[in-house]
């Protein structure tokens, strides 16, 4: 859907996601920043960008690695007695909102305050869109993404769309 | 006291109504009797009245903390069916059921029993052959049952969602044509009358805060009105069965939730029956004022607010439209909400205690309106002669020990879940 | 066209230059713009707009709000129908068609208003006490007739053609009322430096000052706090928006019209609920004004007095030209004031002996005469008041009129503030509830305080304002309002004791419940107000009783001689004014009620003649058109090509889980009731983990990857609850062990290729990798990638036949399908849907959904083998011995076999043995069935009574509701080949 | 809607999380074979109308399970914490 005030599009979401053990967290950090050579997000909802890469605290032990499209994956060697990884980038999609009429259009999807400090652009925050499990990005002041599972995709896009 | 009849209101209505008497006493409490019933909801006033009625026993108390039928059974949707699977279920509400059929004569007070049968759709072919083997059961068993097709459903219920924009199509539904509604108040109100007539007090505005014991046993309550004796207590207060459990000592499995209830503006006859929708939270009847009553879910975590929360109330909302679109602009006048008292096992608790005197009626989760005769009938017994009546040997407390849980739906021990 | 015949020449706030046509029960009338659908009403001399629930008397308007009991009106037609909507509170509309309800044939004419004759009979409750006889069956005879007597409206039976939204906000501070108190508390929030919110439920703001001349001091306040309030950009404004309800987490909901005035916009919502949740709320609900109760005090040309006041300086509609005012209290004397002003000839009845010097003056001065000590004890006039019979000092007399205005005083609109259970408290000097304790961050301000002059109202709101602010951290300093001054002296009310020596007095107007109802439920013990209530019906009608539970409580109080406070008020709950369900649902309709779930090859199975099914939110494909005309002609052909060649199935649905740590394998041999410790890297297993109650609670296959790395498979319908579950013992019981579970189910496109020929298809689709049964042997896994994209293949059959189940990166999943069914044409593969799957899965005595029902063991499932030697510690192990779960007549998995020529085996039917009588629960149950070309005749998986459970012996399947009754051999489960052999060969 | 105020996400409508009932009760050893505790552990309750301590997991967001603190009576939530590192 394209209004001169909002517009909708979608693409794939690569992206991966790692975890620390509890009482590792310290170690993995260090040794995952040092790998990626820049800084974590210090809390949850905090995004770190480097380069083509996004990074997302989405639980204390938890970060998404989101690659921009057609980024390389950077290689990760995680110490099993550290934490782990998992590619998540086939199962979702990337919604991409633009437009005056964003926060409106949104006020109608999720339960999210567009104005507090924790959705201010460079924030990430996980909510309910219609019953189903997003991130969103928060990219502008009249800009964002929201990171949807890959099977419910068409869903919130046709409710997105009709909205 | 006079009986109610045509005669009786046509006599009165020439003196103006002026000669009504109170349809109960206003009684005080005296300092002692045989039976003390807590609790003045459907299933405590049906007790009273049986051990008056079935047992003779007439010096029994009924106590109420606040006004008879402010609780469950004055605020539920009135839904009386007697569809049940598991043996010692079906049996035990197809009774209840038969009791219903003669109530408003039995107690001279026209509670309003309407058969108007109750339906509940199905959404595919494995959930139409669920409802195939529930209603074998109920014919095997004497119950009256029936299996429509989506055309039969469309013919009896034409304002449900046949488009082809329905979420979850209808392919057919189940039906018992004796199951239907009652007036809730008039249970209350009509047993209290008949138990007032066999010289049973009814105490209203006194709350039991403990128990009075004699070494192990139960020898009377504390109440908001003093202490009282008595030769056994029976407790049938639905919602608050943990908090007094917890006065009396006992351990038990149950949980207290909410389920919210909706009424709508008065409407000329638009609902004929009771209807269900198979494929999420949603069932409606029209009561005999116009309003459209319904209900959901329960609002899923332990409450004790007789209230509920507004996104249940928007699911309810969603559901409602998915079956019946023309609802959709029907107005919402009012909602409230429910505490009861949910078991593991989504069946109820009604038997002696380990507590020499005590003896327990609830766990009825949402489902214990249509079993306020039965359970009334079957209390009375066990009080009486300290032996479970037959039809709720199933319902012991024990059950949960020895794996003998009755789990209609299968969900397993989480109360919320039920 | 009627003429506007009591529409004055000048004044009010109507719009004169947007004149408006409508109809009311086929009638053209005018009106303006500003106007609502009662003061068009009125402007056009119509008194007689509708009839009561019970004695359908003759009705006019009472009010000017939304607490109107009579006025009520059906708008448009079709799925638009809606009834009961007060005129009162509707926005004229151009083109609007408004019907009357309740009546038949016509509203002047109404063939029920004969229950009026048989009032006597018709007393509160009569019915609890009749209609019980001749048989027990004679209710719903009676019942039928009183259905169709009762009710109000008539609504549509069509689906609702508009749309409606529902959304999400938040904000500092919410001012619930836009009167002079709202106002005032937005204007001194905003200034501190809040973000705040107005809710008002007219389409103008301004509350009672409404009320007040157009050209006068209260209208400049007005006109300047407005403006004031717009310059801030933190001031949301939301008109015709009504608080339905506040709820707990200080959630507002509210209800917004669309603006009525002009043509809808297409696709716009007609009516909005918003969710609002405010860290403060202010509530300045005003407060409503009271009847007064004495006989026939319902008659068409009755009216509150400020209703009438209202309608005369906003509306510029006189709706008397003979008036007698009414009222115990000072407030009301404003509206005899303005009338006369107005042209009216006005009459004062004030029960008090003295009334205030002050204002008998002011009433000389403009011609009015004052009657003290004097009340009014009937009215006369049948479709409208023609006169009323006053009782005065020198005792009664008649006087004409054609409007009678009354006030009983005021009751404060605590409506909102009860619904979170905070008990509205008694105010003695205002003889009226006002909300009791208040938490931290709500307030209230003005009349709903019992606060009601104007003046005070503005400056409990600018108190309340500046508090609620300074609550939410925000408190630059806010200058004062300007004052206004109406004049107004507020003396405590008399309280109008009803009286009703003749004739019906009514005090529920909606519901017809008269000052005898009451009498007569206070004579049979119902006297508890919430007794009262339900057995009179009083306040139970659309108008929840806003103007009738004041004057109710207060004669119950009298009849038990006890205290209003002591008999209190019926509980309030929402909604305040009743909402459309339509609105509550917002966009989650038809096929937006739930999300749809869409695996990656749904377009292919649309394209293809799939037959879809909803499985849970999930679609899956049924059959597959091509396989045969119906559903059971398809599924057999589908099996058959199974056992033949070789079937594709899609299996993305299944849940699947990723697990790894140090401490998997330990976790898993916890969760799952067989061991897995030992599972080999590169070896699948079949699992089945037990609730803690020690039920079968889900089965699946665990694959270990790599020593510390397991991938899980769950059923379709428990994927989401077994991986909460798993996340549930890893954070509360068991936080030492190091493991990782995320859900991958989205991540991956998963098919099963199975059939005697799926190695050879295999081979063909996937020339670079070893699918030698050395290399993949059964319940082997092996990894690799197809086209970049990840691949796993698991050598695990459902169907008993040699089977696959392929995994790739779901972006792939509908290209390797395609690739897949290429590679296999030559080998006959095609696609099968969830019948055979099903079908399949029997045949191989496969337990699923029907046999694992929430109340079967391992055991009954013919499972406890699983749990070898002395295993113990696993997830339910220790409640799954209770003695009722091991009892020997527990009913047990068996198979059964028709062998009777021509019948057929049905799920769903009662087991019973040959020879005892077909009643009760029988031995058990059939759970699943299928045709088996194997067998050549229907085979099913039953659960029988272990006692009679012998293989070999017979049962009878009776199923009732088909008149069935067919012999059935018990047999093994597993119906096809029992050793296995079509696994490997 | 409750709103419960995740440690990690912050204050969201209670319909993000799934409860998970009570929390004051123990949960017995993996291997614990006495049938009373397990008996007690997944029936009795004390369903107190007052305080709870109950869990909750923000399934709809960073997916840790929580023990609230909440007046069954009104509802008022006094404390939430991660259920790691609340000591039952
Ligand atoms: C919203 C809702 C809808 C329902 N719908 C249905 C339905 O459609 N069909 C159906 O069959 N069932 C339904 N139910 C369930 C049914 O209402 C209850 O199971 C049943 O009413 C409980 O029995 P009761 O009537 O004795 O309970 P109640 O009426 O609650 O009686 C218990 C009484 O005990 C009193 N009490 C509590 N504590 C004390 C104390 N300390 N001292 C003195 N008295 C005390 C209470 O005040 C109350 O009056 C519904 C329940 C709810 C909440
Ligand atoms: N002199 C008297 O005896 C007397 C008595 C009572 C009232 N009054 C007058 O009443 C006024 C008091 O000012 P106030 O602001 O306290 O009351 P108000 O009645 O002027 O304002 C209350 C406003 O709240 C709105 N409202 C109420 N419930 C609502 C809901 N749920 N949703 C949305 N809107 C809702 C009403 O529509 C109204 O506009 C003064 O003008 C005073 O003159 C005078
Ligand atoms: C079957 C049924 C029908 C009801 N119909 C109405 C109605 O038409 N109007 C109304 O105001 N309330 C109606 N109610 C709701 C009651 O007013 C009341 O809210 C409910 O009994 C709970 O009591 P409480 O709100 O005082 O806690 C109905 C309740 C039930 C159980
Ligand atoms: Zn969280």
């Amino acid at each position: 859907m394209v209004s001169p005030d909002f517009s909708l599009s979608v693409a794939d979401c690569p992206l991966i996601q790692v975890e620390a053990w509890d009482g590792t967290l310290g170690q993995f950090e260090s040794s995952l920043s040092a790998a990626l050579g820049t800084g974590l997000p210090a809390s949850v909802g905090e995004t770190v960008r480097d380069k083509n890469l996004l990074i997302i605290r989405v639980a204390p032990r938890r970060l998404w690695l989101a690659l921009d499209d057609g980024a390389q994956a950077p290689s990760l060697a995680i110490d099993p007695d550290l934490g782990c990884s998992v590619c998540l980038g086939e199962g979702r999609v990337r919604f991409s909102l633009a437009g005056a009429d964003i926060a409106s259009v949104l006020s109608t999807c999720i339960a999210v305050d567009w104005h507090a400090p924790t959705s201010a652009p460079g924030r990430a925050v996980q909510t309910s869109f219609h019953h189903v499990p997003v991130l969103l990005l928060r990219t502008g002041e009249t800009s964002c993404d929201l990171v949807a599972p890959r099977s419910f995709a068409r869903s919130l896009h046709d409710w997105l769309a009709d909205g | 006291m006079a009986r109610y009849s045509a005669f009786s209101i046509f006599r009165n209505a020439l003196s103006g109504q002026k000669n009504w008497q109170r349809a109960w006493r206003a009684a005080e409490p005296k300092p002692s009797y045989d039976v003390i019933v807590i609790g003045g909801g459907g299933h405590g006033l049906a007790t009273a009245f049986y051990l008056a009625e079935n047992h003779g026993i007439r010096n029994v108390a009924v106590l109420e903390k606040g006004y008879i039928g402010g609780g469950n059974v004055g605020r539920n949707t009135t839904v009386i069916r007697s569809n049940y699977l598991l043996d010692g279920n079906t049996q035990f509400y197809e009774f209840s059921m038969k009791l219903w059929e003669g109530m408003s004569r039995a107690l001279n007070f026209n509670v309003m029993f309407s058969q108007r049968g109750q339906l509940v759709t199905a959404h595919s072919a494995d959930q139409l052959d669920g409802f195939g083997h529930r209603a074998n059961i109920m014919r095997l068993n004497g119950i009256d049952a029936d299996i429509l097709d989506r055309d039969d459903v469309r013919r009896l219920v034409p304002y449900l969602d046949f488009s082809d924009t329905a979420r979850f199509p209808i392919h057919g539904a189940i039906f018992q044509g004796r199951a239907g509604t009652a007036r809730h108040d008039a249970v209350a109100w009509g047993y209290a009358r008949a138990a007032d007539r066999h010289g049973i007090d009814i105490i209203q505005n006194c709350e039991v805060t403990g128990f009075i014991r004699d070494g192990e046993r139960i020898v009377g309550v504390e109440t908001t009105k003093g202490r009282i004796s008595a030769g056994k207590v029976g407790l049938a207060v639905a919602g608050h069965t943990s908090v007094l459990g917890a006065k009396a000592g006992l351990e038990l499995p149950i949980e207290s939730h909410v389920l919210q209830a909706f009424v709508t503006e008065p409407l000329k006859p638009l609902v004929d029956h009771v209807v269900a929708y198979g494929a999420d939270h949603f069932y409606v009847s029209q009561s005999d004022k116009g309003g459209l009553v319904f209900g959901g879910n329960l609002d899923g975590y332990n409450s004790y607010a007789q209230r509920g929360n507004l996104g249940v109330v928007r699911e309810v909302a969603e559901a409602a439209i998915a079956l019946m679109p023309c609802i959709s602009r029907i107005r919402l006048l009012r909602h409230w909400g429910g505490v009861m008292d949910m078991t593991p096992d989504a069946s109820p608790i009604i038997c002696p205690t380990p507590i020499d005197g005590l003896y327990l009626n609830g766990g009825w989760c949402y489902g214990g309106f249509k079993a306020t005769p039965a359970s009334g009938w079957c209390f009375a017994h066990t009080i009486a002669t300290g032996k479970p009546h037959p039809l709720i040997a199933g319902y012991g407390l024990d059950r949960f020990r020895t794996g003998h849980t009755l789990d209609e739906a299968g969900v397993g021990p989480s109360a919320w879940l039920q | 066209m009627n003429v506007q015949n009591k529409r004055l020449p000048g004044g009010g706030r109507i719009d004169r230059s947007y004149p408006v046509e409508f109809s009311f029960d086929g009638q053209k009338m005018a009106g303006y713009r500003g106007d609502t659908l009662a003061s068009a009403l009125l402007a056009n001399g119509a008194t007689l707009v509708g009839r009561s629930f019970k004695y359908h008397r003759p009705r006019g308007i009472l009010s000017a709000g939304p607490e109107e009991p009579n006025a009520l009106v059906t708008l448009g037609t079709a799925g638009r129908r809606e009834p009961n909507l007060p005129a009162t509170t509707l926005e004229l509309d151009d083109g609007m068609v408004a019907e009357s309800q309740n009546r038949w044939p016509s509203l002047a004419f109404d063939v029920q208003s004969v229950n009026g004759l048989f009032a006597p009979f018709l007393s509160a409750g009569f019915y609890y006490k009749t209609f019980m006889g001749p048989t027990r069956r004679a209710w719903k005879v009676y019942e039928h007739f009183i259905r169709k007597a009762a009710g109000l409206g008539r609504a549509g039976t069509e689906p609702d053609p508009d749309r409606y939204v529902v959304r999400h906000a938040f904000a500092d501070i919410t001012i619930v009322g836009g009167g002079p108190a709202g106002l005032s508390a937005a204007r001194a929030a905003a200034a501190a430096g809040a973000r705040v919110t107005l809710i008002e439920q007219d389409f103008l703001l301004g509350g009672q000052l409404l009320a007040e001349r157009s050209d006068g001091t209260a209208a400049s306040w007005l006109n300047q706090v407005e403006a004031e309030l717009k310059s801030f950009e933190t001031v949301t404004l939301m008109k015709r928006t009504s608080a339905f309800g506040i709820y707990d987490g200080d959630v507002i909901g509210l209800v917004e019209q669309r603006d009525q005035v002009g043509p809808p916009r297409t696709g716009e919502a007609r009516q909005t609920v918003t969710m609002l949740r405010a860290r403060s709320i202010v509530f300045a609900t005003g407060a409503i004004e009271r009847p007064m109760v004495f006989a026939n005090n319902d008659r068409p040309g009755v009216m509150l007095a400020s209703a009438a006041r209202t309608y005369l300086n906003r509306f510029a509609v006189l709706p008397g030209r003979k008036i007698i005012v009414t009222a115990a209290n000072d407030g009301a004397w404003r509206t005899a004031f303005d009338c006369a002003a107005a042209g009216a000839e006005v009459t004062v009845a004030d029960p008090r002996a003295a009334p205030p010097a002050a204002l008998v003056a002011e009433a000389a001065r403009l011609g009015i005469t004052v009657r003290a000590a004097t009340r009014i004890v009937d009215l006369h006039g049948g479709r409208a008041v023609r006169g009323a019979t006053l009782a005065g000092p020198d005792g009664q007399f008649e006087a004409a009129c054609d409007l009678v205005c009354m006030s009983g005083g005021w009751s404060p609109t605590v409506h909102l503030t009860s619904h979170l259970g905070i008990k509205p408290r008694y105010r003695e000097d205002i003889d009226g509830f006002v909300p009791g304790a208040f938490p931290a961050n709500r307030f209230g301000a003005g009349a709903m305080m019992g606060n009601y002059a104007a003046a005070d109202a503005i400056e409990d709101g600018h108190r309340v304002g500046v508090e609620a602010a300074s609550f939410c951290g925000k408190s630059a300093p806010a200058p004062a309002p300007s004052k206004l001054d109406l004049g107004e002296t507020v003396t405590t009310m008399l309280r109008d004791v009803p009286s009703a020596q003749r004739g019906k007095a009514f005090v529920d107007f909606q519901m017809d419940v008269t000052t005898k109802d009451i009498e007569l439920a206070h004579r049979e013990g119902y006297e508890s107000v919430e007794h009262l209530k339900r057995y009179t019906t009083l306040g139970m009608g659309t108008d929840q009783g806003k103007t009738s539970n004041f004057p109710a409580l207060s004669a119950m109080a009298a009849l038990r001689r006890s205290t209003v406070p002591e008999t209190g008020t019926t509980t309030f709950r929402p909604p305040f004014t009743p909402v459309a369900i339509g609105a509550l649902a917002g966009r989650a309709t038809g096929h937006h009620f739930k999300p749809f779930r869409r695996t990656p090859m749904h377009d292919w199975h649309l394209a293809n003649g799939a037959d879809m099914l909803e499985v849970g939110v999930w679609m899956r494909p049924w059959f597959y058109n091509q396989s045969g005309a119906d559903v059971n002609e398809a599924y057999v052909a589908e099996m058959r090509n199974v056992r033949q060649a070789a079937g594709l199935m899609d299996i993305s649905t299944l849940g699947k889980i990723d697990l790894q740590g140090p401490d998997a394998a330990t976790f898993l041999d916890r969760v799952y009731a067989n061991g897995f410790a030992k599972l080999q890297v590169g070896r699948a297993r079949y699992g089945v983990m037990l609730r803690d109650d020690g039920i079968v609670f889900d089965d699946g296959t665990t694959t270990r990857l790599a020593e510390n790395r397991f991938f899980m498979t769950t059923s379709t319908a428990k994927a989401a609850d077994v991986l909460s579950r798993l996340e549930f013992l890893l954070d509360t019981a068991w936080p030492e062990l190091r493991v990782a579970v995320a859900s991958v189910s989205d991540e991956w496109a998963a098919m099963s290729v199975a059939g005697p020929k799926s190695r050879a298809i295999l081979a063909a689709a996937f020339s670079s990798l070893d699918i030698s049964d050395e290399a993949l042997p059964h319940m082997g896994a092996q990894e690799g990638e197809w086209k970049g994209r990840a691949l796993r293949i698991l050598r695990l059959s459902y169907s008993g036949e040699r089977a696959y189940e392929i995994y790739v990166g779901a972006t792939a999943g509908e290209r390797l399908w395609s690739h897949l069914l290429e590679a296999g044409r030559p080998f006959d593969l095609k696609p099968y849907g969830v019948e055979a799957l099903g079908a399949l899965r029997v045949e191989k005595g496969h337990v699923a959904g029907p046999e694992i029902d929430g109340r079967t063991t391992l055991d009954d499932l013919g499972l406890g083998r699983m749990v070898v030697g002395k295993r113990s510690g696993f997830v339910g192990d220790v409640l799954r011995r209770r003695p009722a779960l091991l009892a020997p007549d527990r009913q047990r998995l068996v198979g059964l076999e028709c062998i009777e020529d021509g019948k057929r085996l049905r799920g769903g039917a009662i087991l019973f043995l040959p020879g005892s009588k077909a009643h009760g629960h029988g031995r058990g149950r059939i759970t699943s069935v299928t045709f088996s070309p194997e067998r050549g005749r229907y085979v099913g998986l039953a659960l029988l009574a272990g006692d009679v459970a012998t293989e070999g012996s017979e049962v009878v399947a009776v199923y009732p509701m088909k008149a069935e009754t067919v012999r059935a051999r018990i047999v093994s489960p597993v119906f096809l080949d029992p050793q296995g052999e079509r696994l490997h060969g | 809607m409750l709103r419960i105020e995740c440690p990690c996400c912050g204050p969201r409508d209670h319909d993000e999380f799934r409860y998970g009932g009570d929390a004051s009760v123990r949960r017995p050893a993996h291997d614990d074979p006495d049938p009373e505790a397990w008996y007690a552990y997944v029936y009795v309750r004390e369903n107190p109308a007052g305080l709870h301590r109950e869990f909750w997991q923000h399934v709809i967001g960073c997916r840790q399970w929580l023990v609230v603190e909440r007046d069954t009576r009104n509802h008022v939530v006094s404390s939430v914490t991660f259920a790691r590192t609340s000591q039952a």
